[in-house]
């Protein structure tokens, strides 16, 4: 890999201003497999794509509930995501013993994002390799935001992060206008299509690989739930319906083509694109 | 990279002296705009504070006036950082802090200068050892407090300087040009609201970058001396008359 | 003081870090389902502080929690079985079996010891085999599996009539025909609202309303509930246990 | 520390009462007689506060006498025992109440039935079976209820009463070491050697 | 430790349809331990007049030989029986006189009343240990036993009970709440009392066995 | 006032006893609150006693906290205000974060809960008695915490003395119309109650004030001054010395 003399350690800025390690640290989130959320009016969903390293092992979890009100789908290295998560219901908890309310969302994300910072400046740490989508409900309705390694976190309409994201922010960008009057079984279809976008050639999603986490009002085809909607995650024989409503891809309205474009912007210096599935490494 | 040589973490020193944290923090502002945003700017006039930043919108995606970049260090307390996000949200959490600290001391509002005297020497500590890098982002934070309107830049090396207008990031130079020719003094916030949103649109270059947002906030009579948003129709106002006189300007 | 003053004879003000708040409650397991109710008066010595203050409380869809005592202690207390059971959630993706949040309110009573929570839990619910429960707690943590339980202000009144319509204790069963070991729900319903009208009759701190949870083993129809007014169900989610509560009023004075 | 009991058997009772007077840590005396014969066939073990105990034996064993005299015919057990309660529960609420503790057993010759009674220093009468005062109690209750019998003979009394006293020696940390044994029945008092 | 649980011991009455029924424990015990499983602390003042006297068994005698003595004048004076309604006024100022050293007895009293018409009236009523008189309608408790008694009483009695049920309610509901008190128990007394008949069972004709009752 | 003692001690031996004294501002009387159509009205008196000294005639025990929420306090005046300190870091924290998530009257009961929870639990309590009250979300919320942590809500609440002597007038007056009663009608039955108070607890004041919280906000009158009338009490017998 090619090595840059401002990149062994955050505590050092690039003479460009910038911070090499941070920089790796947002690849890690672009190696690892894609997740898409996105909200309409009423509901925020995640979908994420889930791996396995072979026929005998099984599917690495994608997503984690937080709270009823939040939940979030992770790209990047699992054990990173494990501490943040829990460092989210941690959040979460406490603000339901002090105050007795769910925790506010956009809080939520910022304590994580605060705690990232800390590793992109100190000496002895590394940034987290990890990135977030979190859907979170509250009285201002449903909400989605993008959590990074860089220790930024934005709200979106709609976002992807992981593998080949790019590939499904496209679709996402082109038709994110239409999904705030969507309905949740629609909204999921604009999800999965979007997901979709991000697979290799060769595969697609299956009920095996795919999960779907959800907030807000119980949908046509769930079975159980909550009357208020809090988050949860579909997994197995729970998707087959909204897979099956899936517009096949050549015919895919709108679909952008067989396109596996690099996420990395061109002329960029760094690490070069991903180009497979492998698993996350912390040094090549 | 002729300054190689010299690097020690945080600590980066020209052979002049002169601290090389600020020269590579201010090209940040130039480069990668994925976590940077461009140009702050502050106002101190007669009667308040208006402070300004130009938000670049780096996707379409993001849901408007969601992602405020302006924060409240108090209640009579704001600040606008330019630079890295994250960094500049260390610095809020780190100056809501002392505030809050000064508060529990004296039990009374910390005054501007006491937040800033702490947390410049916060910012200085962070270029004086290699276990840290020093903040990436240049600071506006301005209140009224009990001896009027104040406003300060906070620079990555931890110099603080009072102003009556300040500009900072990508666009400064520019921008420090316009309010200059301001009579800051004699002006009202309701007027600097307007001409802050004036420099904020001129400063930003449409042919190069991406789209941006304007936000704005303000402390003074007006708000009972609270640091809050700039209300909805006033902001419109600003900006209508912003792009009006960006026509004229052209 | 003769001439008025306190400061040569200065009250001494021990604090004590306890209260007592009255109320009573109750559970009664029966063979796939478990009834668990409270009153919700609230009171300190002499003065009711309100008519309405839950003691019982939904933990999950199969379990349900009556804590009888300190006020301040139980409410803490059921805040803080709420959060463990959060966190198996977590880790889990299930809700805890009734029997392991029975041993883990043990020992989190028991981790009080020495400034215990000053309160008396009874747990009821419906166990992994499908049977109704009770779990019957001391304010540290010593606890059994009963099938019916009383505790709080009037314990001393209901848990003898308990004793005797529940267990049919002092009552010789006819010839060929044992005493039933589990009684039918409307039985069992009958029988904890005569406890609560005998407790509120003849026990100050005892009435103003009472709260019925009524947990009903997976696949059990709701045969004892219906009819029954303001019944109200109470489970999140459709394909496990269910939970119920039933509301009455109590006399007030 | 005191131990007394007594206990009913087929036409007579039994009663037995250590023999030591104890002062402070001290024992005195080993050889006290703490069982007074009231009447022909009326006996009385006593125990309780020293000088009580002793003045308060003479004052009934003196008055249960005046009536003999005074009637030629004693008292019977149970209006005997009805009358020691009376004089136990005035003194109880006088300003300088005894504090003893009695056991009476005696033998009704009219209608040729043993009695046993328990009394304590309240006033507190009832009729027993069997009986015990003082820490022995604890041991010999339980024993007598397993094998206690109305309808024992004198030997098989005698063994149930060494039960007792061998339990006591046993487990009481402070075990008096030698007993008093008497009985009552039809022939008048006897003392009996364990 | 109260005094009232020194010796323990429970008293129970109830009112039936022309009839009432007053029932007690037999327990007498010194604190935690047990003396004698016959100690009858309910006691016949007349045919239709009983009283149970729980509390300290020293003045459980004192105060039945007391009320025996001041009836039996009351007999000689009048020249007639005790009614409940007179002999309720002679316990409660029985009683008062030792307002400031108190018998420690709560008595239960429970008769058949001679109305003006003839016929009789069930009575019960309790006093507390300073006499003061409680006339109740349907049930009247004392003794160690006392709330536990109130609770099961409160559950199983209901109005006009036939002699026969008011002395099963009765019993349910002495012997389930004496299971439940350390210092009452070790059998049990019932006594029904109709306008021409007592019926008086003791422990051994009605409990069931295991109940680890006196032998 | 109390006397704290501390004991120095060595091997379990007590090597000396040390008595220290402290002296209590009370806030020893009453706070009362009401519920009533639009929301909530809360009352107390200007009082700070010392013993049975009056020491403090104009202290305001009735204090907004945000925007929806007011808090009445009896029991030890420096407790209050270092409860009022407590609540105003929050509310400084919160108006930081600026994302319109403001806490409403049930959060900051259950907050000051846990103050008063914790630090029960610590054997420190805050000698205080408090009312929590407000609006928010178009519900109306009134509850009450002590030193103990012990909570309860009600449509009526009093503390101290009030609890005895107005507590009965509130409920009468207002149980089962809280949704019926309107601003005056609150506004009536408080003065009668804080007027019954004073005639009937010695440490009170005839001058009190009154908040009510509405959707609309906050607002805490100034300083009421009751008109009172003792001439009656030339005709009462029976009461203490005079028994003629």
């Amino acid at each position: 890999m090619f090595r840059n003399t401002y990149d062994s350690d955050n505590t050092v800025f690039s003479p460009q201003g910038r911070l090499h390690q941070v920089e790796y640290a947002l690849e890690a989130v672009k190696q690892g497999s894609a997740a898409v959320g996105l909200r309409s009016k009423t509901h925020a969903i995640l979908l994420a794509l889930k791996r396995s390293t072979g026929e005998l092992a099984s599917y690495q979890q994608k997503m984690y509930r937080i709270d009823d009100h939040v939940g979030i789908a992770i790209a990047g290295l699992t054990s990173d995501a494990r501490v943040l998560s829990n460092f989210m219901r941690q959040q979460a908890m406490s603000s339901r013993m002090v105050f007795n309310r769910p925790i506010p969302v956009n809080r939520l994300v910022s304590s994580i994002a605060d705690k990232a910072q800390v590793n992109t400046q100190e000496y002895g740490r590394r940034p987290y390799g990890v990135g977030f989508l979190v859907i979170g409900g509250d009285k201002t309705g449903p909400h989605l935001y993008e959590f990074s390694p860089s220790g930024n976190s934005y709200e979106y309409y709609a976002m992807s992060i992981g593998a080949r994201s790019q590939s499904a922010k496209t679709y996402l960008e082109k038709h994110y206008e239409s999904f705030m009057d969507c309905n949740l079984e629609e909204l999921i279809r604009h999800g999965l299509h979007a997901l979709r976008e991000t697979l290799q050639q060769d595969k697609e999603l299956t009920i095996n690989n795919t999960s779907i986490g959800i907030i807000g009002p119980v949908g046509a085809h769930e079975k159980t739930a909550h009357p208020d909607g809090p988050f949860r995650i579909l997994e197995g024989e729970d998707i087959e319906v909204y897979l099956k409503s899936m517009t096949p891809k050549e015919s895919a309205e709108g679909a952008p083509g067989t396109t596996t474009a690099a996420d990395a912007p061109a002329g960029q210096t760094g690490p070069p694109p991903p180009t497979g599935d492998d698993d996350v490494q912390m040094a090549d | 990279m002729a300054y190689i040589g010299l690097e020690v973490g945080g600590i980066c020193q020209q052979g002049s002296g002169e601290l090389w944290v600020r020269n590579s923090s201010a090209k940040r502002n130039s480069n990668c705009s994925e976590y940077v945003n461009r140009t702050a700017i502050g106002l101190r006039v007669k009667d308040g504070i208006v402070l300004a930043v130009e938000k670049i919108i780096h996707s379409k995606l993001l849901v408007p006036g969601a992602n405020r970049r302006i924060q409240s260090v108090d209640r009579h307390i704001g600040m606008a950082t330019s630079g890295f996000l994250a960094d500049g949200r260390h610095l809020g959490n780190r100056a809501r802090d002392e505030a809050s600290n000064f508060r529990e001391t004296f039990r009374m509002p910390p005054p501007l200068k006491d937040v800033v005297s702490r947390l410049s020497m916060y910012v200085q500590a962070y270029t004086l050892y290699s276990s840290v890098r020093p903040f990436g982002v240049s600071t506006i934070i301005g209140s009224v407090d009990k001896d009027g309107p104040q406003l300060y830049i906070i620079e990555p090396s931890g110099i603080a300087y009072g102003y009556h207008g300040a500009a900072v990031g990508k666009g400064r130079q520019l921008a420090k040009t316009e309010i200059e020719k301001l009579k800051l003094v004699e002006m009202s916030s309701r007027e600097a609201v307007i001409e802050a949103a004036r420099i904020i649109y001129l400063v930003h270059d449409d042919a190069k970058e991406k789209d941006f947002e304007l936000e704005m906030s303000w402390i003074g009579d007006e708000t009972n001396g609270l640091h809050l948003p700039v209300p909805k129709e006033l902001h419109a106002e600003a900006e209508e008359k912003a792009k009006s006189a960006l026509e004229t300007f052209d | 003081m003769p001439d008025g003053s306190f400061a040569s004879h200065p009250q001494e003000r021990q604090f004590n870090p306890y209260s007592e708040n009255g109320g009573t409650i109750l559970a009664i397991a029966g063979a796939d389902f478990s009834v668990i109710a409270g009153d919700t008066r609230q009171s300190e010595g002499y003065s009711i502080q309100t008519r309405y203050a839950p003691k019982v409380f939904r933990l999950t869809d199969r379990a349900v929690l009556a804590v009888n005592g300190f006020a301040a202690d139980g409410n803490m207390f059921v805040k803080k079985v709420k959060q463990r059971l959060e966190w198996y959630r977590h880790a889990h993706a299930k809700d805890m079996p009734l029997k392991a949040i029975a041993r883990l309110i043990q020992t989190m009573l028991y981790a009080q010891r020495f400034f215990p929570y000053y309160v008396y839990n009874i747990l009821g619910g419906i166990e992994e085999d499908g049977s109704g429960a009770v779990y019957s707690f001391d304010p540290v943590g010593s606890y059994e599996r009963e099938a019916c339980r009383a505790a709080g202000a009037a314990q001393s009144l209901v848990q003898p009539f308990l004793d005797n319509q529940i267990y049919f204790k002092n009552q010789l069963a006819a010839p060929n025909q044992p005493h039933p070991v589990h009684l039918p729900l409307s039985d069992v319903l009958s029988i904890v609202i005569d406890s609560f009208t005998g407790a509120t009759e003849r026990h100050i701190e005892v009435g103003d309303g009472l709260e019925i949870y009524v947990v009903l083993a997976h696949g059990r129809s709701v045969q004892g509930l219906e009819g029954v007014p303001g019944v109200q169900e109470l489970t999140t989610s459709g394909e496990g246990d269910r939970v119920f509560v039933i509301r009455r009023e109590l006399k007030k004075d | 520390m005191e131990v007394s009991f007594a206990m009913t058997g087929k036409g007579y009772v039994l009663l037995a009462a250590d023999t030591t007077a104890v002062h402070s840590i001290i024992k005195v005396k080993t050889d006290v007689d703490k069982i007074k014969e009231l009447s022909p066939h009326l006996l009385m073990a006593y125990s309780g506060e020293p000088g009580d105990t002793v003045q308060f034996a003479e004052y009934v064993e003196r008055n249960i006498r005046l009536y003999q005299i005074r009637h030629t015919y004693p008292l019977r057990p149970p209006s005997a025992a009805s009358w020691i309660r009376r004089s136990l529960a005035e003194s109880l609420r006088s300003r300088n109440p005894y504090s003893v503790n009695l056991l009476l057993g005696g033998y009704d010759t009219s209608t040729y039935t043993p009695h046993l009674y328990w009394m304590d220093y309240l006033g507190t009468l009832v009729e027993v079976p069997f009986a015990a005062h003082g820490y022995g109690s604890y041991f010999a209750l339980s024993l007598l209820d397993r094998y206690h019998d109305p309808e024992a003979t004198v030997e098989e009394g005698l063994a149930v009463l060494r039960r007792c006293l061998d339990e006591v020696s046993k487990r009481l940390v402070v075990s008096p070491g030698k007993y008093k044994v008497k009985i009552v029945d039809k022939d008048g008092i006897r003392e009996v050697e364990l | 430790m109260s005094i009232m649980q020194y010796n323990g011991g429970s008293v129970i009455a109830m009112v039936g349809k022309d009839c009432v029924a007053i029932a007690s424990d037999l327990r007498l015990g010194v604190q935690s331990l047990s003396i004698s499983s016959n100690f009858e602390k309910i006691f016949p003042v007349t045919d239709r007049l009983y009283i149970g006297l729980p509390g300290l068994a020293s003045d459980v005698t004192t105060l039945r030989e007391q009320f025996r003595y001041r009836v039996n004048m009351y007999t000689i004076k009048e020249e007639r029986e005790i009614e409940p309604q007179a002999f309720a006024q002679l316990v409660s100022s029985t009683l008062y006189e030792k307002r400031f050293g108190p018998y420690f007895i709560e008595p239960v009293i429970a008769g058949m009343q001679k109305t003006p018409s003839g016929s009789y009236a069930p009575f019960i009523a309790a006093t507390d240990l300073i006499g003061c008189l409680n006339f109740a309608k349907d049930f009247v408790v004392a003794g160690t036993a006392s709330e536990k008694l109130f609770g099961v009483a409160e559950g199983l009695w209901e109005p006009d009970l036939e002699a026969e049920d008011l002395f099963e309610t009765i019993s349910q509901t002495l012997l389930n709440a004496v299971d439940r008190d350390a210092f009452s128990g070790w059998g049990a007394i019932v006594h029904v009392i109709t306008k021409d008949k007592i019926v008086i069972l003791s422990s051994s004709a009605f409990i069931s066995p295991g109940l680890g009752l006196a032998s | 006032m109390t006397h704290i003692t501390l004991t120095l001690c060595t091997n379990g031996q007590v090597i000396t006893r040390i008595h220290l004294q402290k002296e209590y501002n009370e806030l020893r009387t009453s706070v009362l609150a009401l519920k009533f159509k639009d929301g909530i009205m809360m009352a107390a008196d200007t009082l700070a006693s010392y013993g049975s000294l009056a020491r403090f005639k104009s202290i305001q025990r009735l204090q907004p906290v945000g925007s929806s929420t007011v808090i009445g306090a009896s029991g030890d005046m420096s407790d209050f205000q270092y409860i009022q300190t407590l609540l105003d870091e929050l509310t400084v924290e919160e108006f930081t974060a600026g994302d319109h998530h403001e806490l409403g009257p049930a959060e900051i009961h259950e907050y000051l809960s846990r103050v008063m929870y914790a630090r029960r639990s610590k054997m420190n309590p805050l000698w205080n008695s408090i009312l929590v009250g407000g609006v928010k979300d178009g519900k109306s919320f009134l509850a009450y915490v002590d030193l103990l942590g012990t909570t309860y809500s009600a449509s009526t609440l009093a503390t101290g003395y009030g609890a005895y002597i107005a507590l009965p007038l509130l409920r009468k007056a207002v149980e089962g119309r809280e949704h019926e009663l309107t601003e005056e009608e609150a506004r009536k039955i408080m003065e009668e109650s804080m007027k019954v108070l004073f005639y009937r607890d010695a440490r009170s004041l005839n001058k009190f004030q009154i908040a009510t919280v509405k959707e609309s906000g906050v607002t805490i009158s100034d300083p009421i001054i009751l008109e009172t009338a003792w001439g009656f009490a030339e005709g009462i017998r029976g009461y203490g010395a005079q028994t003629q």
